[in-house]
């Protein structure tokens, strides 16, 4: 029973990883970008490819994972994506999808179309025990990881200078402008962080879901469904909404696996009907 | 009363001036007539290519009945695909138990996915975000394809349906090896359609769907019923959406799981919003480009098109399409102009 | 008789603010009925109560005698209950002939016509011809709404609240925006609206006020703070303490 | 509109009267239409296919009794009515030979019937469901079907002493197949399955299916999921410990894919598995195969999808040697009924009457060799016949 339950919160909190950094874009720049999981491809890629092929350990390659999408997504920020922020929404997803697109052949054309396999060293490999509970070590270690992003990011948009300039740019870019703050570098950097966090997800995901070129719509939908429950307000609630999906997914398949695969979109519908704003709705 | 107020004057002139504005989007305009021209035109000179036109025009009316509610209402939807593939679905199972009659199966389809429409349309009128009501819709056509994945002793669950047969089109035409019944009947179809469409969004009805679009305040204030206005329409867009289902059926004789998935759904959201939303022929205009690059790049690298694909449609965004597609409208206008003078 | 439009005890809440606080209201048929207050004194919300956009927290609303509180914006408009908006609210694609034809054929019952062709009922096009001459928009009557200059978007904002010839009309800060070249117009076509239409005008200008309306509400911090005649407010001291003091501070 | 129903009158008899698809004379080369997912979630199916039937045509020349032998690989990204429109369109425009390919069931099943109509000999090289050489008299393949694998797993299960085996499919056509027979094989052999567990196809955690194994505590659980999900499956098994306690892993071959194999690392260790092609098989045709396939795919390891894809190839280079170079699709048909050939999987014949292929299954165990991973056969049983018929 608690370990169903450590399994699903450790699965929601890889959901929220892979979802906050679209929780960014979507909720403070406004930009629908559903290339967000071609990032989180990006940082897949980076680790499997670097143990496998470079022998690095696993840990050393999650600051890789983090950097290298960072970088393309600042990249790519810069030359394409700061053309479509007037741009409608429609126009947006027309645009990413391309992005899609090209992002899975290229990484087909690179990588080849199997799956993409990762060993994980032996201290996150097997189980431990507490109190009887019995525990996957990489799913502990997931959710140490993915709580200390957590705070870390809640500190650093509620604490720092950083975060106070990016609400003031959202807010009202003309004003931020006003003030002396670079509006363009700003969206720049959280974008990169966005995307770097979406890499994050994908590499520390590969033990889970696996990694092949089709991973950017793989995990589309899933990335989607916390944002809209969570809402586009805060991060509290797509996390909320990352560990509610998470868990009820998992115990879901496990106390009534005939529902295995309605579950997820029925208890969407119903959040939805239930809070058309998301678990956390705007303020008016 | 007011009305005598109003009537003080009945100024004949501004009265037709009045008449000739609000007749003018129903106007035939040459470009569209042109349009219908070379689809006509397709179907003779184009033996060879009628399979594929065939696809293209079931993708353009399924794209269509998308604009309807996307372009027309102005909500947003990513479960398109769950009545497109019910209507695919209920004309497989019409020729298998029922009647082998395509026209019969066709209205069935179309009405099922109606049905359906109005069932699920409520919950579009949610007063929700672009995203929620994405989602929503996304999360009942999920659930159409689990249900039919499960159901497989209806739909012959991930296997497709099979022993579709479908009886030669009014008694006399068969759906031959090349396409060319199929494409004949699909464009048949979808002109039909288009036409009862144009005719339906050239109304009192549609002029007031453009409104609530354009602004939903002052539509209730003026006591237009929003809500009921956008099931209607909503319903109709998913009736079209399963005619087309029910076309790609007819003609492919097969009913396979695909017509519900995530994909169909996405793409005609693609197919549309590239072609361009709210002048009813963006979708059919949008399906063209789409698979014709599509064939083409496939044809030429079958492993990596999808690369290609995906840079055209990151120019053509860039570019911006308005500049693109405006081009053969102001063509069009100038030319307009011109026969007035 | 019954007034044409009256409110009881109307209250309306948000958080621990009182925005409307039991405000009771009498407007007569064919009245000329003006509505004033400082910034922030609850009047667009007190509008927005009327129509329906925002529901009640108590009391009552009576449209012509009839009990409305419970109805929906749609349903009021429907009653014969017609609005102006503060900021335009328009149909900008639209051309002005298209959006007073939508605004006619809804109220004569043809705005549901799937299959009819616009522009074949000759009655709704004479009204329609009779609206566009009558608010001056005959010029631009078949230009798109978002080309029009200010003044006569503004005129087709009311042009649209009246071609549902509604019983009330609530006109919301009519000429607020409007340049001054373009003002004349506007009060012209105030000055002849239809006299058995009874007019609620909320109002911040007071020269516009003062022409047009013959009898003045006051509303302070959400409460009825006075009402008379125009003559009557004009000499009440606590009102231009009040009112008229702070309106020249802001 | 009276016009219009004239010319399309017209037309439609023009286009009937060619429709009769006169076989090619003979100098004239001979298509091959590979349909194949080179996109999409089951490209790399599509890619060992491609890959081999091109190897097989670079070994053994591109002339067959006078005719040339042409390739022509379209995509249809496993969405089944693209499958049906590129047979269509190679049936009329390219005027192709023989059909061939098809990666999942779906996609053969929905080209079969336009197979009989054109008389196109139609060559499954993937696709596993055992009702799909049914649906068309025109339908061979040469892959294998759930059935015959699974089965025999069954069977060597229930021989080894195990009583109580747990089932784990994907749910989906094959899953479901294989889990009706391993069901019905393993009770008649005596054993109980007491727990069916069915995985939804977009399933990105198996935690709490593995909770459910874990309960149940049987002897074994018997796994048939899609190739790919199968190493994520493996890695859960054993990160649960479940090796550990005693439950050994039944699985269909596909879960230890040759094709990525090597990067499963040791958790594919403990996975026992029946198939009917490894690319360890201990045969000298094999060995060239394996060596020629890897020299012109460096970095890809053939797999089953390879070696079906390769036999393909052999099947309609025997049957057009057969004919003498004629294409008449009832002739090629004929022709390929009942050949046999010695395949880089060991023996294989086409069984004349389902035109189903028939051939040894084994059971391997996977093997550390050096620095790479292999399934090692073990046990072998001898030209086995899709029981599903």
């Amino acid at each position: 029973m608690l370990t169903i339950l450590i399994d699903g919160i450790a699965y929601g909190m890889l959901l929220f990883v892979m979802a906050s950094g679209l929780a960014v874009t979507l909720g403070l720049m406004n930009f629908v970008n559903l290339a967000h999981g071609a990032f989180a491809m990006i940082g897949g890629y980076v680790t499997a490819l670097t143990m496998n092929r470079m022998g690095l350990p696993f840990l050393a390659t999650l600051p890789l994972a983090f950097l290298v999408p960072a970088l393309v997504g600042m990249l790519a920020e810069r030359t394409l994506y700061a053309r479509m922020y007037r741009r409608s929404h429609l126009e947006q997803v027309l645009f990413s999808i391309a992005l899609v697109f090209m992002a899975m052949a290229a990484a087909d054309w690179l990588l080849g179309s199997s799956q993409m396999l990762i060993t994980l060293p032996g201290w996150l490999q097997g189980r431990f025990e507490i109190a009887g509970i019995a525990i996957g070590r990489y799913r502990a270690f997931l959710i140490l990881v993915c709580a200390a992003l957590v705070i870390g990011l809640q500190l650093l948009l509620s604490r720092t200078r950083f975060g106070a300039r990016l609400r003031a740019a959202v807010d009202d870019q003309r004003a931020a402008r006003g003030l002396g703050i670079n509006v363009g570098g700003i969206f720049a950097l959280t974008f990169a962080t966005g995307s770097g966090l979406a890499g994050l997800g994908g590499a520390l995901g590969i033990e889970i879901m696996g990694l092949d070129p089709t991973f950017p719509l793989k995990i589309l939908v899933y990335v989607l469904i916390v944002v809209t429950i969570g809402g586009t307000a805060t991060l509290t609630g797509p996390f909320l909404a990352a560990l509610i999906i998470g868990t009820a997914d998992v115990a879901g398949k496990y106390y009534i696996p005939e529902l295995g695969a309605f579950l997820i979109y029925l208890l969407m519908i119903v959040l939805l009907i239930l809070r058309p704003q998301g678990l956390i709705a705007p303020a008016r | 009363m007011t009305d005598t107020f109003l009537s003080a004057t009945p100024p004949a002139p501004i009265r037709q001036r009045a008449a000739r504005d609000l007749t003018r989007r129903a106007r035939w305009k040459p470009a569209e007539i042109l349009f219908w021209l070379c689809a006509a035109a397709s179907f003779f000179l184009l033996p060879d290519q009628h399979l594929l036109l065939s696809e293209i025009v079931i993708l353009g009316l399924f794209a269509l009945s998308l604009d309807l509610i996307i372009g027309y209402a102005g909500v947003v939807t990513l479960g398109h695909g769950a009545f497109f593939g019910l209507g695919a679905y209920v004309a497989g199972l019409t020729s298998i138990h029922l009647t082998a009659e395509p026209l019969t199966g066709l209205a069935l389809a179309a009405l099922a996915a109606a049905a359906l429409g109005l069932a699920t349309g409520p919950l579009l009128l949610l007063r929700a975000s672009d995203l929620t009501r994405l989602m929503v819709t996304l999360g009942v056509a999920m659930l159409l394809y689990e249900a039919a994945n499960k159901a497989s002793w209806l739909t012959g669950g991930a296997d497709g349906l099979q022993g579709v047969m479908i009886d030669p089109l009014l008694g006399r035409f068969e759906f031959d090896l090349f396409g060319t019944t199929a494409y004949g009947y699909c464009l048949i179809v979808t002109f039909v359609l288009t036409l009862i469409a144009r005719r339906i969004v050239t109304s009192p009805y549609g002029l007031s769907l453009r409104a609530i679009r354009d602004n939903a305040l002052r539509a209730r204030s003026m006591g237009i019923p929003v809500g009921p206005r956008l099931l209607a329409i909503y319903a109709f867009s998913a009736l079209i959406a399963g005619i087309a289902g029910a076309l790609l059926t007819q003609t492919t004789m097969f009913v396979s799981l695909d017509v519900l998935a995530f994909h169909r759904s996405a793409d005609v959201l693609l197919v549309l919003v590239l072609g361009g939303v709210g002048y009813l022929y963006g979708g059919l205009i949008g399906a063209v480009a789409f698979k014709l690059l599509q064939d083409w790049f496939s044809a030429l690298t079958p492993q990596y098109w999808m690369f290609w694909m995906g840079l055209v449609l990151l120019v053509v965004v860039l570019i911006g399409r308005d500049r693109i597609q405006t081009l053969p409208r102001t063509l069009m206008r100038r030319l307009h102009a011109e026969g007035r003078a | 008789m019954s007034a044409a439009l009256q409110t009881i005890n109307l209250e309306k809440r948000f958080g621990g603010l009182v925005a409307t606080n039991k405000v009771s209201l009498v407007l007569e048929h064919g009245a000329r009925h003006a509505l004033i207050g400082p910034n922030g004194a609850g009047k667009t919300t007190f509008v927005n109560l009327l129509t329906g956009v925002l529901p009640t927290d108590g009391g009552r609303i009576l449209l012509d005698g009839e009990d409305v509180t419970a109805r929906s914006q749609i349903q009021r408009a429907r009653l014969g209950l017609g609005r102006t908006f503060q900021i335009n609210q328009l149909f900008a694609a639209m051309t002005p002939v298209e959006s007073i034809g939508l605004a006619v054929s809804e109220r004569m019952g043809g705005g549901g016509d799937i299959w009819r062709r616009l522009g074949s009922r000759r009655d709704i096009l004479s009204e329609i011809a009779e609206l566009v001459e009558r608010f001056r928009l005959t010029d631009v009557m078949d230009q798109p709404t978002r080309a029009l200059p200010y003044g006569k978007q503004r005129l087709l904002e009311i042009a649209l609240a009246l071609a549902g010839n509604p019983r009330v009309l609530l006109l919301d800060e009519p000429a607020a925006g409007v340049p001054e070249a373009e003002r004349g117009e506007l009060l012209e076509t105030l000055a002849e609206l239809p006299r058995d239409v009874s007019i609620l005008l909320i109002e911040h200008d007071m020269d516009l006020v003062f022409s047009f309306a013959e009898r003045i509400t006051v509303l302070v911090n959400g409460t009825h703070f006075a009402e008379g005649s125009v003559a009557e407010i004009m000499a009440d001291a606590r009102v231009q303490e009040v009112y008229l003091g702070s309106d020249e501070h802001a | 509109m009276q016009r219009r129903n004239l010319l399309l009158g017209a037309v439609l008899a023009a286009s009937t009267a060619l429709a009769g698809l006169p076989a090619l004379a003979e100098g004239t080369p001979f298509k091959v239409g590979l349909i194949l997912p080179m996109t999409g979630p089951f490209a790399s199916t599509g890619r060992q296919i491609e890959a081999a039937a091109r190897l097989y045509v670079a070994e053994h020349g591109d002339e067959v009794a006078g005719r040339k032998i042409e390739l022509i690989v379209k995509d249809d990204a496993s969405v089944a009515d693209s499958t049906k429109r590129l047979a269509q369109e190679l049936i009329v425009r390219d005027k192709v030979g023989a059909l061939a390919g098809f990666g999942l069931t779906p996609l053969a099943m929905a080209t079969a019937p336009l197979s009989t109509r054109a008389k196109m000999p139609t060559v499954v090289m993937a696709a596993a469901t055992s009702s799909v050489t049914e649906s068309s008299p025109y339908v061979v393949r040469t892959s294998y079907t759930t059935p015959q694998v699974t089965s025999k797993i069954a069977e060597w299960a229930a021989k080894e002493g195990m009583k109580r085996v747990v089932t784990v499919v994907s749910d989906y056509g094959p899953g479901i197949d294989a889990e009706k027979t391993f069901v019905a094989t393993f009770g008649a052999a005596g054993g109980e399955v007491p727990e069916t567990l069915r995985l939804p196809l977009q399933n990105p955690d198996f935690s709490p299916f593995l909770q459910k194994v874990a309960d149940a505590k049987p002897d074994a659980v018997f796994v048939f999921v899609p190739s790919g999900v199968g190493a994520q499956f493996m890695k859960q098994f054993v990160e649960r410990g479940l090796d550990k306690s005693g439950i050994k892993l039944l699985a269909d071959g596909g879960i230890t894919d040759d094709d990525i194999l090597n990067g499963m690392g040791d958790p594919a260790l403990a996975a026992i598995t029946g198939f009917h092609y490894s690319a360890a098989h201990d045969s000298p045709a094999n060995k060239a195969f394996v060596e020629a396939f890897q020299k012109a795919n460096p970095g890809m390891r053939p797999n089953f999808m390879a070696v079906g894809g390769y036999d393909g190839m052999h099947a309609i280079y025997a049957a057009l040697e057969k004919t003498g170079g004629d294409s008449d699709g009832d002739k090629v048909i004929a022709a390929m009924k009942g050949l046999s050939w010695e395949s880089p999987r060991g023996p294989v014949s086409i069984d004349p009457e389902t035109r189903d292929i028939v051939q040894n299954v084994y059971l391997r165990r996977v093997e550390r060799q050096g620095d790479q991973l292999w399934n090692v056969e073990f046990e072998t049983f001898e030209a086995v016949k899709d029981p599903g018929k």
